[in-house]
């Protein structure tokens, strides 16, 4: 089964409704590690996303998300700002002027999306951030897609495994980002970057299944 | 929340539009992208200088953009990290050709979007480095962290890098000298007061009416310990013992390889302070310290110095480097070499920082 | 209380004594009696301006003695007047034989001891005068009471008159410029919260979360009218108000005649505002109200005196006349004309004023 | 009867007593409609004069009394300070190098001391200043000595007279020092340094009493 231009925007739309449906919960995980605006931050970014959205809706599915990545790098500020706009850009250039996306190419989108946020904050699995949700993610939906299951099956195993990468970040000490300057202070907190990528994940999922 | 302000998101846009009304000689603000600009950008054949962050520090940096500091200044919200757009937008404004100096805080959020803002002035031609200062010795580890965090010495750092821009120096040389003065420079705050976000409406921590707050940062952060209030000779002995004991301090910064069009890393490790050096000691009120407690301060700093060999060859006490209307204060000691001292002594025209003009 | 200090008794003392340790090119402290004076006095020929009052409004004084401003200043304990001694012996030790003129605030205590001084210093041949600055608008009549206080407009009478000795002014013009920078200037202030005097250990008055207190002087008193806590344009557009709509202000002052040896008596009567008027605008820190803030106000008094047809030519805005760590602030407007303009802008070299040098 | 330049020095000292004994009494009446700081001023300033008053005791009057007045000007401070100071130079002035005073002289002496505060301070009768207690008391002296009233009895009908002026000065509003900023506030409250003027004389009239 093949992901069309519609269901990314659609994709881009449930991210932005499950986000704002979850601020509060992001902005009090980072109220205890970091300084209480992760949801004030990416509902603002993903507002000015569905503005802007409407413009582009029409064109390939590489400048859908290279427009994406603009507007929350010139909106969000703070450390997932670039970080989240650097996936969108990244993701965007791979895919390029595709309407349609193969299995393959979702995974190549998701992989490069997130090898872009390692590159940029330089984080490693096990530091406390989002990373510890994409790769985990990305890790099983390989899997699934070496297993031939379809897309949906594949992106659900992928989402599980966010969700798991969500609750190992709990007793980890923080060595990136703001939490850090707590030190053993920020063990047994679930980290909020995490928590959005899951989300993120999740609506991609909720997306595929409604088709 | 008592506070001289109008509508809450509107509080850094009409503190922009008092200074652009105040300093029109000086200084220009751009709105949307926000950014605070030199009156007579761009300066042919000049280094410009860049720097900023989230609000709430003022004067820094606003209000150091003017004749030998800085050529722009990009102001987020409260502390928060402004985005690249902004320091993009700022850097194609006031390129005089000879290219732009990111000088960055070394927070996460400041990193990254200035690290965007270099990949995008850069693809605009427009030569660029970016060169962080993490000078705060109240946090320890840093291999494997976000490390130290940038601040007294930025203000330092802004005005000698802007005196040698002003000087002809080159983006290399302006990038290594900045380099040098964050290795030099190391700083230690505290807090008698938390301070209020505006958005946030009530203090950003709780202090009890006998306590401080010791090695914090300057976004209202909790600190390194909380203690019960003590002496000023006390609180300050204790404060500079932390900058002159500190040891040697390692970290890898990431900075711009123009001809790769690559971020590379730089390993780099600072001498801790040794008796017969020369430095310039700040003093920086947070805010709601008044000045003529600082000088209480700067009294005992000086002996102190004194008795461990250290040499004060200049000064600078204030409200540099704020955190809102927080009571309490940093101390930085700048290490002195004689580059450093004839930029520090070098003509500076801003509405924070001026002499010899 | 929570402040950076030691021993009560000596929180003056080494509050001076960390101000010689910090600028010792710009001042020197002699101490019982206790002044601040220009390291570089007596200058010959000059005249010597000397000002003075009550501690905890730094930098007023102190931070104001050095090249193009004070020659001395004269702290008393935290907002008691100085005793004559330290007035006196200022004078002596930097007259430069030009004589001197005593900068006085308009408050009973600091009149009576500048007065005594004045006749003592007369008495050992040294030329005198002494100015009053009573600028503050809050104080209403006038005829029979102490009249109105000394605030704001003491900073720029020193700035000015100061330029004016270095021109070579004699004492004469000096006193004639002061006494028509104080009948040019006036002011208003404003504190959100009140300040604690060491001694006292508790706030002087209370203030609610939402309660503002108007038309305060400089040493914690309540002022004019409590009103619960407005927006910064609210508050600014009240105190402008009663700066400009301030109608003609008639007192009589006390100057000293110096060939007859006696005190004469001489009527003043100063003009309102009016369209037209040049002015330079002063928005002033009580201590802890940060300057990020100031510029708020700043913006819109200057969108109120455009209005009003009242046209700012130059600025100062920050911390200068303070009250301890009170937050809170002033606004003081100084009709302008050539040769207040002239000597405001000309060079300043003090721990608290710089510029030109 | 004369008074002696023990008898005087005797009366600094009991000065400095009975303004001890009223330090706080003073004080609290000064924060009512000033900075609460009278009695603290006037304490410091005769202490230091009680440090001054061994050099000088075996001097002249005139002399005794400058010091005095010259201690109290260079330690007080405020405006009580240089009021009172000028009351002891301007009194020792008149006097000179006598070292015994007839009546006449006692009331010269009140009476230049309290002229100096008048044109030191420019405050009238009714300004709620010392004033108040100042005028009542010299005319009360004056007229005493007038009916040949012998030095004790004269002193006491001064001392009457200045504590009904200082009784007098409750319902008036300031004009003059700090209170007058508090306009009608200050209307109902006791004047300070009509109080300390009051104790001062009856520091004289214990003295002369006491012999
Ligand atoms: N270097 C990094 N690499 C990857 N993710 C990071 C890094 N630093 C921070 N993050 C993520 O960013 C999240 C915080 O985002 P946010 O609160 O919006 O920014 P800020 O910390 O500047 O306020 C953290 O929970 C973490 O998951
Ligand atoms: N102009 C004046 N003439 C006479 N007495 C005055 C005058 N001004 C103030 N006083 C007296 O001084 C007293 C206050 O003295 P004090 O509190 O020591 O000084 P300050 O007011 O400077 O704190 C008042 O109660 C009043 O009696
Ligand atoms: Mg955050
Ligand atoms: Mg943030
Ligand atoms: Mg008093
Ligand atoms: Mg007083």
């Amino acid at each position: 089964m093949s992901v069309t231009r519609d269901q990314i925007v659609a994709w881009l739309e449930e991210s932005a409704t499950v986000l704002m449906a979850n601020k509060e919960l992001l902005t009090q995980l980072d109220s205890a590690i970091g300084d209480a605006d992760h949801g004030i931050n990416m509902a603002r970014g993903f507002t000015k996303v569905m503005e802007k959205l409407p413009t582009v809706a029409d064109k390939d599915i590489g400048n859908i998300l290279k427009t994406t990545g603009m507007t929350l790098i010139s909106s969000v500020g703070g450390a997932s700002g670039p970080l989240y706009g650097t996936f969108y850009m990244r993701s965007g250039m791979a895919i390029g002027s595709k309407e349609e996306l193969t299995d393959e190419d979702l995974f190549q989108l998701l992989k490069t999306g997130a090898d872009g946020i390692i590159q940029r904050g330089r984080a490693q699995l096990g530091d406390k951030t989002m990373i510890d949700a994409w790769l985990p993610a990305l890790d099983a939906l390989r899997a699934a897609l070496d297993d031939h299951a379809g897309t949906v099956a594949a992106v659900r195993a992928a989402v599980n495994a966010a969700e798991q990468g969500v609750q190992d970040t709990i007793p980890l000490q923080a060595r990136k980002g703001r939490a850090s300057y707590l030190g053993e202070r920020s063990i047994g907190h679930q980290d909020p970057g995490a928590t959005s990528t899951f989300l993120i994940l999740k609506a991609l999922l909720t997306t595929l299944e409604d088709d | 929340m008592k506070k001289l302000i109008n509508d809450i998101p509107d509080v850094v846009k009409e503190q922009l539009e008092g200074m652009a009304v105040a300093h029109p000689d000086a200084l220009s603000v751009h709105f949307e992208p926000n950014y605070v600009y030199r009156a007579d950008a761009p300066v042919a054949g000049k280094v410009a200088i860049i720097s900023g962050g989230g609000s709430g520090h003022e004067p820094m940096h606003g209000g150091f953009v003017g004749m030998g500091m800085l050529d722009a200044a990009c102001p987020g919200e409260v502390f928060t990290s402004p985005t690249p757009d902004q320091m993009y937008e700022a850097a194609r404004a006031v390129d005089g050709g000879a290219g732009v100096l990111f000088i960055v805080k070394n927070y996460t959020g400041d990193v990254l979007n200035f690290e965007t803002a270099a990949e995008l002035a850069h693809a605009d031609g427009i030569k660029v480095q970016n060169i962080l200062i993490d000078d705060d010795v109240a946090v320890k580890d840093s291999l494997y962290t976000a490390g130290r965090r940038g601040v007294g010495t930025t203000v330092l750092a802004e005005k000698i890098v802007g005196a040698a821009a002003e000087a002809g120096y080159d983006l290399d040389k302006c990038a290594d000298l900045c380099r040098k003065v964050n290795m030099y420079g190391r700083s230690m705050g505290m807090a008698l007061t938390s301070c209020t976000v505006p958005a946030a409406g009530k203090p950003t921590f709780e202090l009890g009416e006998d306590e401080m707050e010791i090695g914090i940062g300057i976004h209202g952060e909790p600190g390194q310990k909380r203690m019960s209030l003590t002496s000023a000779d006390e609180i300050t002995a204790m404060m500079t013992a932390e900058i002159l004991d500190d040891g040697p301090y390692s970290r890898t910064v990431r900075e711009w390889d123009r001809d790769n069009a690559e971020w590379v890393d730089k390993s780099l490790t600072d001498a801790p302070f040794k008796s017969g050096d020369q430095v310039i000691a700040f003093v920086n009120s947070m805010g709601g310290t008044p000045v003529s407690e600082l000088y209480a301060v700067y009294r005992k700093l000086a002996e102190i110095c004194e008795a461990r060999g250290v040499k004060i060859v200049r000064n600078l006490i204030g409200p540099y480097i704020t955190s809102l209307e927080m009571a309490g204060f940093s101390i930085t000691l700048l290490k002195a070499d004689d580059e450093i001292l004839k930029f520090w002594d070098a003509p500076v025209n801003t509405p924070g920082l001026r002499w010899g003009a």
